[in-house]
């Protein structure tokens, strides 16, 4: 095998959170601690910090490794030199979020919460100016939303935004098949063999489902409320973007109706393993919880606002509020907009997507290569049984 | 000599500690010409070396070389031997150390006591022996071991049942029921500490399921499955009495190892784990063995080719930490390990019938506590002088031996002597300073001839 | 075979002795193969045996007690044990032999372990039947005994150190203390040793040289220690407590080189080491300038000119640095060739991996941008504070890679350019992958190879171990005495070692010493060569097989009126080899202990026909 | 064996106060005495009969095998068993036909 050893470079993945990598002596107790890492078949953590270690970039590009760990915090907990494999991953998600992102403003962020702070403050500054100069007329006898702020301006501007983040989301993703599937290698694969892998990647990410296996304890806890915000999400998601005309109303249905019986579990679905995140993180007890970078916090501030904004929106309009309506709607689009156009494409939501891209990609990999016995492929043949 | 107790006494140098380094240390003082008393906690002297099978890395038998060193002692007319006795303060003084001792009530008359074990045959009560990590059985009144010193009975209370068949037993009425511990203090110019180690716990990582399975062992109780008078009289794994096919050594599984405290260097485990290897080889011709490590230390005299050699008997070196050990059926043990020098295959769950971990050496006591001697972050005994090895921040205390820090049998006895000269060279200071007590300066000439 | 035991009684006094013959069963490693108590069965048959018992560890007090009980009990008068080799428990049973109130001479020793059960695993019937040989040999021997006495003489109290490194200033300053006056002799003109070419110790930091004045300052300033410098052994002999010793050295008023002669009781070798020098080309050592050994490196970090922020060598920065470990150590044969001095460094070095470590941590520390690599087989940092280094190297950066001695790593590059050097290397923490990488220096820790001892080792015929360190005679139960008595091993003459490991091992000879010297007369064994003087005839034929300068001499005498010539034998120097025996024309002269009417005895032990049944 | 002797009414007293120190024979201690009594009682008798080997011992007397070998280990300190060759990776044990004899 060619030396790929640079010795000229050292990966800066100190900057994403990966301090104390070089602590490691490789002894390997996180690969055998890991839940996952057997199935993987491709021995993470370790092999992803002796590519960082000897600085193989090329080949920590190619290795989905980091997105099949899901920081159970297992490998952190037995390191016998506290050289914190777990979160090692977790910065090596973000070197490659940031690898992948052509744009460059993943990598600021994760290197600089200031510049997530000011991006996240510039453009909610940007929606609440747009909603002080273009809004409807202020009806303040009874709530109307939709004369304050008509739905189909709004659902444009969704679908704006939706455009503008699935370009960023789809190049990206792009850029990674292509260093994973080994650059122009990836044209020469069937078109019929990324066609067949989709439902695995729809999968993986409506379920989650490998996370199931994650920690030795509490099982599957955390699974349930990952599940859970990402259940949540996705509902919001789906009102905002396909049924905002249905959702967005102000007309009042009863309780039991079921855009209101939607509206609320989308709210609670998030809010409530948002604030346990929170409460965790702020606790530190458990290992995944002992390192908090800038990004996670922001990330679930953001999330967790979103979805209390909402659901004030929700009472206020409920009990014939106007003038509080109207306020709370536009903070509430001054936090959700700038969590979407930051978080998504840039931010730590991205992974939303890269875990099961990867998963996916892994699939396409092995359906490829039949023969490849080597890491990666084995990686691949193990996540997609 | 065996000693009888007085109230107060004056020594020249009390050493804490009967094991290999106190004896060697107490034996070179001896022969000095100083009185020594060594003080042990145990019923006999001989520490953990007499409990071993064959020592690296010249495979002599322990015993071989310890019985010797114990008689020398128990012989010795500079030295007199105080077992089964506890320190309890030990105080700096313009006179000396004054040290309080208790010693333990063995509920046998030592100077009556024949060693004839008659009680020990009479007696109807057994329980695990400690002395063979639990897995033979002593009574509640017997002889410590064969070649135990002094040989004399002595009876556990948490055992006995007060029947007095031993008493009825007993042909020179030896026993004495109405013992009970004696407070005895002891000046003494200079102290040494030789007090060794003990093991960090089987069980201090869950992981490796040394609570639940009885064949995670300690080297320790592999030592006595090794030894020639063992529990089993032959290696057999302590759950059920197979013969084990297949045995797993788990290196550095208490020590390098920060989450359980202990982030340094045990020092002899990779060469004992060798050396239990090749011996397991020899009594099990069939059995594969294997020894998972990270780094194998094999750094002192002889170290190297004694590894080199088990390589070459076919022992399995495979370099990987153990993360976990998981109890199976039939009382199996899966060692989960990653053969990180594999490039393939490299997660492996490999079956074995008995796994030895090698745990972390601790200091077996803190002197700290009853005296200004003071303790570096790990525990052992610091030695701030680096032109003197062996002396303690305490002026006339020093120190030998693992309670300084981890060592092998060979690095304990060379600082044991180390220890004596520096006590011996403290002694004479303190002596010619004090000529009344023990003029012993020779004068010499240039040529190095007795003037006189 | 005629076995009458009136027939051995006519050969021998056995009629009128009561041996006691002791058998070991080893704990198992005797009885495991030998039927001991067959064996102590048959022996009760032995003409003259009185006793004749088992035991499971004689060597232990219990087990002594039993002989030393018998000698008394039984009115023995000659004890037989056999057991494991005499080299462990000759003495032993002597001392327990003289607690009976015994002379120890009518003592012998069967090594039915090493030769018997050992020997013969397989073999079980065999053994046990040559250990009944080997007892009855023995029994005839002792039976043939004479009670003996050590050959008492006078004893110089006075020691010589020979080396003035860290263990010769230990030692010196020890023995000193107690009051000893001690010669010390050091070859160069400072003392201090290897300690002036360190730069900080492990693990305490401190300052090397601030050791070496501390130490040096204890010897200068004591009244007791006589410090020879620019001076070595030229000419030894002797035996404990008489050691004549021939110096030469720059001392004396003219300061001319001259030769002294004195005499010492005991010797302490604290000779040291030397670093292994890699062989030209040896990881392009003497190729390349930027190669360099780990001893060079401390150099260049202690040089006032290495640059700050940026370490300089040969007027140019240097930013990457590989250090290759078992450089000359844990050499495998086939794979390694053996070095100017035909020996294959097969040991480990024992300090060259904490070493390294500090070397690489202080180049992160004092040098930020230099990148540090780490070439190991295994990482041995075994001793108190030594995995810090280990760890601490990690965390500031350095990079590890791990290779197997098979497979070593290569350097390459232009010769003698101021080009970066290429180290290639089979990397086992990344699966065996090829590991390539530009430096622009590489550091070969080297490890220890002994020190310049040669004209004592000759002299004295002093033994080396296959390292070609000073073999102990056993590394526990005699760890710093060497065969020839008197003579002791102090520091890394006799093993790598570290600093506190040297200042320990030097303490412990120190002690040895003074225990040896603090006798009016030194002790030796009664195992000399002795001539009759009615029979000596004056041959010479003696003489001219001696080996052992000064041993055996002629003398002119008067016998029966007549003047004659003689050999004369001096105690302190016979070593009891026996070759004078073996060429004396009228069986004149004899070995004490091994006189030839003993070995007669012995072969009649030996063909004794006293097991005519099987062995079972 | 030494012949067993009366106590004297010294050694008595000694030996009721130090009973008292102990806090007695106190139940634990003799339900511990019982089960170690009958377990040992087990073993001999199961002996008796034949040699065994100690998982099969432990199968038959609902004893766990741990247990069951520590019995087997002390009664062969003692003299009382001795091994009868292997079966299946295990040694079989049985009784010393003679006498219990000390070791030694």
């Amino acid at each position: 095998m060619a030396g790929k050893f640079n010795s000229n470079r050292r990966l800066a993945i100190a900057e994403f959170g990966g301090k104390d990598v070089d602590l490691c002596m490789n002894c390997g107790t996180c690969t055998t601690i890991c839940p996952l890492s057997e199935d993987s078949g491709g021995g993470f953590p370790r092999r992803v910090i002796r590519l960082i270690q000897t600085g193989r970039e090329s080949k920590l590009m190619e290795s989905l490794d980091p997105w099949l760990c899901y920081y159970c915090g297992d490998c952190t907990t037995n390191c016998p030199r506290r050289a914190n494999p777990a979160e090692t991953m977790m910065a090596a998600r973000r070197y490659l979020t940031a690898r992948y992102d052509w744009t460059g403003l993943a990598g600021l962020f994760y290197k600089s919460a200031l510049a997530e702070i000011v991006a996240i403050l510039a453009v909610g500054l940007f929606v609440t100016l747009l909603f002080v100069s273009l809004h409807g007329p202020v009806v303040l006898q009874r709530v109307e939303l939709n004369t304050f702020a008509p739905v189909h301006w709004v659902e444009f501007g969704d679908w704006i935004m939706a455009a503008v983040l699935s370009f960023f989301l789809l190049t990206n993703a792009l850029r990674m098949a292509w260093w994973v599937l080994g650059g122009k290698k990836m044209l020469r694969i069937s078109p019929l063999l990324y066609l067949r892998q989709v439902p695995v990647f729809f999968e993986h990410l409506f379920t989650q489902k490998r996370w199931r296996k994650c920690g030795s304890e509490p099982g599957g806890v955390r699974w349930l409320k990952h599940l859970l915000l990402v259940s949540g999400y996705l509902s919001m998601l789906t009102l905002v973007l396909i049924l905002l005309r249905w959702f967005q109303t102000d007309k009042i249905y009863p309780f039991y109706y079921p855009q209101r019986l939607w509206g609320y579990y989308a709210t609670l679905a998030i809010l409530y393993p948002t604030a346990d995140f929170m409460i965790s993180r702020g606790r530190k007890k458990e290992p995944i919880h002992l390192f908090s970078a800038a990004s996670d916090w922001i990330f679930l501030v953001m999330l967790f606002l979103t979805a209390l904004t909402g659901i004030m929106v929700n009472i206020f309009r409920v009990n014939g509020l106007p003038v509080a309506t109207y306020v709370i709607y536009v903070i509430h689009l001054s936090i959700a907009v700038p969590m979407l156009v930051v978080e998504v494409p840039f931010g730590k939501w991205s992974h939303i997507m890269y875990r099961p891209l990867a998963i996916y990609l892994a699939g396409v990999k092995r359906a490829a290569a039949p023969a490849a016995g080597k890491s990666t492929g084995q990686a691949a043949a193990a996540v997609a049984a | 000599m065996i000693a009888n107790a007085n109230t107060q006494r004056h020594v020249d140098v009390l050493i804490i500690g009967g094991g290999i380094g106190g004896l060697q240390a107490a034996l070179d003082l001896a022969d000095q010409g100083y009185q020594v008393l060594v003080v042990e906690r145990r019923p006999s002297i001989g520490g953990r070396m007499i409990l071993l099978s064959k020592v690296f890395p010249t495979l002599d038998c322990a015993s071989c070389i310890t019985t010797p060193k114990m008689a020398a002692a128990a012989h010795h007319e500079n030295i007199e031997l105080l077992t089964y006795t506890e320190v309890n303060s030990m105080t700096p003084g313009p006179d000396g150390h004054m040290v309080v001792l208790t010693r333990k009530p063995t509920y046998v008359n030592t100077d009556k006591c024949i060693g004839c074990r008659m009680c020990e045959y009479a007696c109807a009560t057994e329980y695990p022996d400690p002395l063979e990590e639990g897995l033979g059985s002593a009574r509640a009144i017997s002889v410590a071991f064969t070649n135990a010193i002094p040989q004399k009975a002595l009876l556990n209370p948490d055992y006995c049942l007060a029947c007095g068949l031993c008493l009825r037993a007993c042909p020179t009425d030896a026993i004495e029921f109405d013992q009970q511990p004696r407070k005895e203090t002891i000046r003494a110019d200079a102290v040494l500490i030789a007090s060794g180690f003990e093991l960090n716990a089987l069980t201090l990582k869950p992981q490796y399921s040394a609570a639940q399975s009885r064949n995670v062992i300690s080297p320790l109780t592999l030592e006595r499955l090794l030894a020639p008078h063992g529990p089993y009289g032959r290696v057999l794994r302590p759950s059920d009495g197979k013969i084990p096919g297949s045995i797993a050594f788990v290196q550095c599984a208490g020590s390098r190892d920060q989450t359980i405290g202990v982030p340094y260097c045990s020092r002899v485990c990779c060469m004992y784990a060798i050396k239990q290897a090749m011996l397991l080889s020899g009594a099990l011709p069939t059995a594969d063995i294997t020894i998972y490590y990270m780094d194998i230390r094999a750094f002192g005299k002889g170290h190297e080719q004694f590894y080199q050699n088990a390589k070459a008997m076919g022992i399995n070196f495979i370099r990987g930490k153990v993360s976990r050990i998981d109890p199976v059926d039939h009382d199996d043990l899966l060692v989960h390990v990653e053969l990180t020098e594999e490039p393939e295959n490299f997660l492996r769950k490999q079956r074995h019938d008995l796994v030895v971990l090698a745990q972390g050496m601790i200091p077996q006591w803190n002197p700290s506590e009853i005296s200004p001697v003071r303790l570096g972050p790990d525990g052992f005994v610091v030695t701030p002088d680096p032109a003197s090895p062996c002396a303690t921040n305490v002026p006339g205390i020093f120190v030998a031996g693992v309670a300084a820090g981890p060592k092998d049998i060979a690095d304990s006895i060379a600082e044991a002597g180390a220890a004596a000269m520096e006590a011996g060279a403290y002694l004479y200071r303190h002596h010619v300073a004090d000529m009344h007590k023990r003029p012993q300066t020779v004068a010499l000439d240039v040529a190095g001839n007795r003037a006189g | 075979m005629d076995t009458s035991p009136e027939k051995i009684s006519d050969s021998s006094d056995s009629g009128k002795l009561r041996v006691g013959v002791y058998i070991c069963r080893c704990g198992g490693n005797i009885s495991d193969v030998v039927n001991t108590e067959h064996v102590a069965g048959i022996c009760r048959r032995i003409p003259g045996v009185a006793v004749s018992k088992v035991h499971t560890f004689l060597c232990s007090d219990p087990g002594q007690q039993t002989i030393s009980d018998d000698i008394r009990r039984e009115n023995l008068d000659r004890v037989v044990v056999a057991s494991c080799s005499p080299f462990l428990h000759e003495l032993t049973f002597r001392g327990a032999v003289q607690r009976g109130k015994m002379n120890q001479y009518l003592y012998e020793h069967v090594n039915i372990r090493e030769q018997c059960s050992w020997a013969h695993k397989h073999d079980p019937h065999g053994a046990t039947a040559k250990a009944i040989a080997l007892i009855s040999a023995a029994v005839g021997k002792v039976s043939r005994s004479v009670p003996l006495e050590k050959i008492r003489l006078p004893n110089h109290r006075r020691a010589l150190v020979v080396g003035g490194g860290p263990a010769g200033m230990k030692a010196a300053a020890d023995l000193a203390a107690c009051g000893i006056p001690v010669l010390l002799l050091e070859r160069s003109d400072r003392l201090g040793g290897k300690l002036h070419t360190l730069n900080r110790l492990f693990p305490t930091a401190d300052a090397a040289v601030e050791l070496a004045h501390k130490l040096a300052s204890q010897v200068m300033s004591h009244p007791l220690v006589e410090i020879l410098l620019k001076s070595q052994v030229v000419k030894v002999s002797g035996f404990i407590g008489n050691f004549e010793v021939a110096i030469r050295g720059d001392f004396g008023p003219s300061g001319r080189t001259t030769d002294v002669r004195t005499t010492v009781g005991v010797m302490v070798m604290a000779t040291g080491y030397r670093p292994y020098v890699p062989a030209d080309g040896e990881f392009m050592y003497r190729r390349h300038p930027a190669v360099v050994t780990t001893v060079d490196f401390n150099d260049l970090l202690t040089r006032r000119d290495c640059g700050e922020g940026t370490l300089m060598f040969d007027g140019r920065p240097i930013r990457s640095i590989a250090f290759i470990h078992c450089v000359g150590s844990r050499q495998v044969d086939g794979v390694h060739t053996p070095g100017p001095d035909g020996r294959l460094h097969a040991y480990g070095s024992r300090v060259c991996c904490t070493t390294v470590l500090h070397q690489a941590l202080q180049v992160r520390r004092r040098f930020p941008g230099t990148r540090v690599y780490d070439l190991h087989q295994d990482i041995r940092t075994y001793g108190r504070g030594h995995e810090e280094y280990y760890t601490d190297a990690a965390r500031a950066g350095v990079v590890f890679f791990r290779y197997h001695s098979a497979e070593p790593p290569r350097v390459t590059g232009t010769n003698g350019a101021k080009s970066p050097l290429r180290v290639s290397v089979k990397d086992y923490l990344s699966w065996g992958e090829e590991m390539n990488m530009e430096v622009d220096m590489v550091v070969l820790a080297v490890g220890m190879t002994p020190g310049p001892c040669e004209t004592i080792v000759e002299q004295l015929k002093l033994p080396r171990g296959e390292d070609g360190f000073l073999q102990e005679i056993h590394p526990k139960l005699r760890p710093v005495e060497i065969s020839v008595n008197g003579v002791l091993l102090a520091g890394t003459a006799q093993a790598p070692m570290n600093i506190q490991e040297t200042l320990a091992a030097a303490g412990a000879a120190a002690v040895k010493a003074r225990a040896m010297l603090s006798k009016e007369q030194v002790e030796l064994n009664p195992y000399v060569a002795e001539v009759d003087t009615r029979l000596c005839e004056g041959s010479g034929a003696c003489l001219a097989q001696c080996d052992y300068a000064g041993a055996l001499t002629m003398t002119q005498t008067r016998r029966d009126g007549h003047a004659v010539r003689m050999a004369l034998v001096n105690p302190g120097l016979c070593v009891g080899c026996g070759a004078c025996v073996a060429v004396c024309p009228t069986r004149a002269i004899n070995l004490n202990g091994w006189r030839l009417d003993q070995y007669d005895a012995m072969v009649d032990g030996l063909v004794r026909d006293i097991a005519p049944s099987a062995v079972n | 064996m030494a012949a067993r002797k009366a106590l004297n009414a010294q050694q008595k007293k000694s030996l009721a106060d130090f009973r008292q120190s102990i806090g007695g024979a106190d139940e634990i201690k003799l339900k511990r005495h019982q089960e170690f009594l009958s377990a040992r009682q087990a073993i001999r008798q199961a002996l008796e009969k034949q040699p065994d080997t100690v998982p099969s011992l432990a199968e038959s007397l609902h004893l766990p095998s741990g247990e069951v070998l520590w019995h087997i280990a002390a009664m062969r300190k003692y003299g009382q068993v001795r091994e009868f060759g292997e079966m299946g990776g295990y040694i079989r044990y049985g009784l010393v036909a003679s006498e219990p004899q000390k070791k030694d």
